[in-house]
């Protein structure tokens, strides 16, 4: 019988209409010792107004340098079921479609060696497995690998590549989210599971400009899926629209960037070359408006969160890549940026933080990308900058 | 009993394992799809086929019994198929349109709060905070917990202007898009860590100990065999004790978060922004930080009430110019709000416009 | 008589409709050696395709330490009259106006001394006198002196402040820029003419946001004249520049940079509250449209070309400030920033420089300035700040 | 003779002094003006008194004997009374009506040419160059003859959308607004410089010398007693020659310039703007540089062609998007285009919107 802790604090965290974690931590340490510390140590933790988790050290499965994440208690004699209570990250499905089936095994997995707590999911994506001993790794893994499932990546790796629901439910998908992050994450299992990057490396594949997985400020490597082609109207859908509500003057035509758009009261049109892509006409007239032509992405590169050098949004590097199986351009392109990372890179410099460092014209030099406008906002503004002698050569 | 045979470097299961027939069928196949109420939309395929997703709420950690209550759920209406969304909803993926009201009921006898889809307040993102994070200023949890029951009727009723999309981050390391969010909290310190220097001397990597200050305000102490931070230069943003732990910088009394407001990261009319900073500070109030609630509700009461149709926090701010946003907040501009960071002369109006 | 150069790729530059420079120094030529030797050196540049000019040595006039700029031609032997050929630069009236009397004395003055070129004005404001010899330099001085002139500033000084024609005629100032120009002019007299600043600094006064003197971009301390109310709007007025084939929907209201404008085909409106002051409606429709309220100027700081951290443009400092004579509370503030940036300034930093490596905040408590948000276009992105003891305890 | 007694710290004249009667009488009663031709326009006071204002072009170097021209001019239909614009133009200043039209036929006969006044090109602001500067790395008198010629035109006659404002700096010291320009042409240097060891010795400060580095390229050679550039780090901005004469910068083979675009000092409709970079190199070709006009030439014909009435270079460009500037004017974008100096990061896409 797991120890009882009181919780007088937490407890007001059960109240209010939204689902509650400490209920779920609750349900979890009727029964598990270390979901019972957990929940004590957490109490203490909300007494304090301080966290109680050290850094973990160096921990995890056989033959893996990532998934899981050391941490340790820094009161392991008052909660000892929780001295060592490590992270395990089990790779998600690409779109997180799940079924019954395996929910409930995974359940019954963790219930054993771990503490019945999850995440669903953790920032990267993984399904977050959320503390156990150190001894209970290799079972977990074993569980899991077994059954058909691998570890996430973490530390300075690849690590689990996400995307969203892309064409599996949406109809504005201009690639395939799913199996590009299948693929990919299939193609690099050595760089996620044996850390030998300078720091981490995120991929996130969005279907489309709407970025529903935030692939723009959440991944070193940001795909998303555009198209070059004039966007097809269908008058009467339009007219539909129209005749439910919408003031497709205001809505539509004038919240367009690019003022590319007109509506006469009857027709709506467009003026493509003027497009940008932005989705917003598109999300909101879906039934009236489709885009047409070639599919395929623009690769964007450098996002990250605040450390080291302030946050960073990714930038355009390719405006236009197809997107087919088996993704051979893009892969190809993937490594050699690792290598001009791998040959320049700092210990814990992400690569967007190099290529500011180094400047763009190194990188696409060295990754063979032409200089195009739309990797910029607008050219240089002070006349300050290099010639190469093959440049002067010109 | 004998553990079964490990296997490394397979990679998850193939995504086609886990996709509904209906889904597996009209794969990339879509025309539209219409939000049918707030937790409730369909997917319309060219075919003419349908699914209906079903949203309810989640506070991300989630008990083993409660994923087989859900499991069960989507056994008995779903056939087993069911999805998380990235913002940590789970999706109930119904093939069956007579499945989708005695689904709903269970789900209301349940107590699941259904929601979040269309121009609403969706989930919260949100990192470890105190349940599992060694560096965490504030907890992320309790947070989240004590907003959404704050707002849980724009979850589940009432609409916004747009999407309010919310973030919690337990730190400025900021795991989840605090950065590019409409309204989000940060744990922040506000002192200058103290060094155990006996301890650098064992655990620390001099080196990387000083790369990892934005600021440069670390430097060897020889003497010691370890680090000095120059109080004047450190901003206290914790960098130093990821990579080197005996650097403290947890303090209970002067730690707690900031208000950062109108980010976005899709492209829709305007292009991804930053979020920017509305509040420099509030205590850690636990267990339900009512400052902090309090002060998003004036933010999204103001936005609420003076944004057009479609515009996100960010747009509307823009419009209105930050000064308004200020004034109509009520929130006050102090020296924290004005940039000294690497881009800081980016963000001086350089003009002569703005509003009184 | 000068010599008489052989100037073909020059004669080249006589040609064509616009005034040609090379007219100008052959028309002091044909009287003035100096003149010739310029001409003569400037057709060498021309051929060689790059120039023939030294540093300045230290030169100027007896108990000033500028207002002369010494210049040596790198060719002394083959150009001897000009083997010193300093500017003089005498500090022009507000406004740039002249009289015709004082213009003839000043030829004559230069045609005796100096080498009968000119340049009306140099970029920062002065009468530029182009070229003399070392030894002229007294006798020029004396000359414009004792008619009332004097030197305008060079080196680590107060530059010759400038400012655009203001109220003397232009229905847009709100400030009066020449009696301000003129009154701190006067003041600094000595900071002028003995520098002792870390480097150059300059003022220009706009009387509104047109900012015909290139305030904004060009002085390290701009005045720009705006006010605090609304704009009275004569709609007779509107009808008729309707009348005369405007269109305002589309040149005025559309154009709005704070969309607080509105037309209905018969009466404009204003929101005021929202207004920026951008001055576009206003410079198109004079007639109809005017300021009312309180008159006074913004301050900003720190604008200059992109030596050495890159090209900046002043930025606000203080949003509004009654400008009304003898000009105490700005010219104190003034005092303030010069004694910051004399305490922290290093040689050649200018003050925007200075700003940016300190931070706004030590900037603006140094002068007493409050922080406002109408001082940066947003707030910062990175939750990296700081505090002081003083803040942690209020 | 003897020289008249000096006097010290006077300043200038009072400028009451200098402005004509009827100036002195509505000084700051201006109610507004009207541009009657592209050389005139008149002033209008709310007591109903008028000053005409007639514009000619200067080429700001002026020899005395044409200064003495237009003071006789001045002195024949003005009273005397003449100004300078703050872009090196003359203007007339006539207080009676009857005296504008003489003025005029004296000016077009006398060949002066009247213009600039409105929207339309105006003088372009220039520096000293090859004429009497030491760090010119091409002439800037020239440079403004062959484009004013160009463009003459559109000075005197023809409309642009709205005025174009050119500059033309012979170095990147920039004495001149090339920086917040419609289109201005700026000299710059492509060769790391060479150094005279033995005179930095003794001519140069070393620490000013490695302080005026923008990119930290210059260290020092204790052992020469003197300094040493990092060719990979140095962009030829010769700023170390203009603290350190014995740095060489010029290159007559490879010293040119640069085109630079739209940018504008003034806040109407959108705020200040820097220039950017259009064209990164033209070979010096005097006398008459005809590449560097003809490349205005494009750039100039794309803007009066596409852009609205009232629309700034800049403010098209910003419409069209800067993909499209290239598309339509056909110059090459280069990797001297991509910013890598300090604010780079800033000037990168961070977003998935641009044009085809």
């Amino acid at each position: 019988m797991p120890k009882k802790y009181e919780t007088p604090l937490l407890d007001e965290l059960e109240k209010g209409p939204f689902p509650s974690f400490v209920t779920e931590i609750k349900k979890a340490a009727a029964k598990n010792d270390m979901a019972a510390d957990e929940l004590g140590q957490l109490e203490k933790s909300y007494r304090d107004k301080r966290g109680y988790w050290k850094h973990g050290g160096i921990v995890g499965v056989r033959g893996y340098g990532s998934g899981v994440i050391g941490r340790y208690s820094s009161l392991p004699e008052e909660f000892p079921n929780v001295a060592n209570f490590h992270t395990v990250r089990i790779n998600s499905i690409a779109g997180f479609f799940y079924t019954s089936k395996f929910l409930k095994e995974a359940c019954d997995i963790w219930d054993k060696y771990g503490s019945g707590l999850t995440n669903f999911h953790g920032s990267t994506g993984d399904l977050v497995l959320l503390g156990t001993n150190t001894e209970n790794l290799e079972p977990v893994f074993a569980e899991f690998s077994s059954r058909g499932w691998d570890l996430g990546g973490s530390g300075s790796a690849l690590r689990t590549p996400s995307c969203c629901v892309g064409p599996a439910r949406c109809e504005w998908s201009n690639i395939d989210t799913l199996d590009i992050t299948y693929s990919i994450t299939q193609e690099w299992q050595d760089e996620m599971h044996r850390p030998a990057f300078p720091y981490k490396f995120k991929f996130k594949t969005a279907g489309c400009a709407v970025d529903c997985i935030a692939s723009i400020a959440r991944a070193d490597c940001s795909i998303i899926g555009t198209w070059k082609g004039n966007i097809a109207i269908d008058q009467s859908e339009v007219a539909n629209y129209a005749k439910k509500g919408m003031n497709i003057q205001e809505e539509i035509v004038n919240m367009c960037p690019s003022k590319c758009m007109s509506y006469d009261g009857k027709e709506l049109k467009i003026n493509d070359a003027d497009c940008v892509r932005c989705m917003h006409c598109i999300a909101k007239m879906t039934k009236a408006l489709k885009p047409t032509g070639e599919k395929g992405a623009t690769i964007l590169i450098g996002s990250k969160a605040p450390f080291v050098i302030g946050a960073t949004l990714s930038w355009v590097i390719v405006p236009f890549m197809k997107m087919e199986p088996p993704y051979d351009e893009f892969k190809d392109l993937i490594r050699k940026m690792w290598e001009f990372w791998d040959e320049h890179g700092k210990n814990r410099e992400r690569i967007g933080e190099l290529i500011i460092r180094k400047g763009m014209r190194e990188f696409l030099e060295y990754i063979g990308v032409e200089p195009q406008p739309q990797q910029v906002k607008e050219p240089r503004r002070d006349p300050f900058f290099f010639w190469t002698e093959a440049d002067l050569q010109k | 009993m004998a553990l079964p045979q490990r296997r490394t470097d397979i990679g998850p299961p193939h995504y086609k394992d886990f996709l509904p027939p209906v889904i597996q069928k009209n794969y990339g196949d879509w025309k539209y799809h219409e939000v049918l109420s707030p937790g409730v939309m369909v997917h319309v395929a060219n075919s003419g086929d349908k699914i209906w997703s079903v949203r309810v709420a989640s506070p991300r950690l989630l008990s083993t019994d409660t994923i087989r209550d859900l499991a069960d759920i989507a056994e008995k209406y779903c056939g087993g198929y069911i999805r998380w969304t990235t913002r940590n909803n789970v999706e109930f993926l119904v093939s069956d349109e007579k499945n989708l009201e005695p689904l709903q009921n269970e789900l209301k006898q349940k107590k699941y709060m259904m929601g979040g889809i269309g121009s609403r307040i969706s989930n919260i993102v949100h990192t470890q905070g105190w349940i599992h994070c060694h560096s965490a200023a504030s907890d992320a949890s309790g947070l989240v917990k004590v907003l959404m029951d704050e707002f849980a009727d724009y979850f589940t009723t009432k609409e916004t202007p747009n999407k309010v999309r919310m973030a919690v981050a337990c730190c400025v390391n900021m795991c989840g898009a605090v950065h590019c969010s409409d309204i989000a909290v940060v744990a922040v310190h506000r002192k200058v860590p103290t060094i155990d220097h006996d301890k650098v001397k064992n655990m620390c990597e001099v080196p990387s100990t000083i790369a990892a200050c934005p600021t440069g305000a670390i430097s060897p102490d020889p003497a010691k065999k370890s680090v000095k931070i120059n109080a004047d230069k450190c901003m206290y943003c914790g960098n130093c004790f990821t990579v080197c732990p005996p650097i403290e910088i947890h303090d209970p009394e002067y730690d707690g978060v900031a208000i950062v407001v109108g980010g976005k990261v899709g492209n829709l009319r305007s292009n991804p922004k930053f979020s920017k900073l509305a509040v420099p500070f509030i205590k850690n109030n636990p267990p339900r930080w009512p400052e902090v609630t309090s002060t998003v509700r004036k933010i999204l009461d103001a936005y609420v009430a003076d944004a057009k149709k479609h515009e996100r926090v960010g747009e509307w701010i823009e419009r209105i110019g930050w000064e308004k946003f200020f004034k109509v907040t009520g929130l006050p501009f102090t020296f924290q709000h004005i940039d000294d960071f690497v881009i800081a002369r980016e963000t001086f109006r350089t003009a002569a416009t703005f509003k009184w």
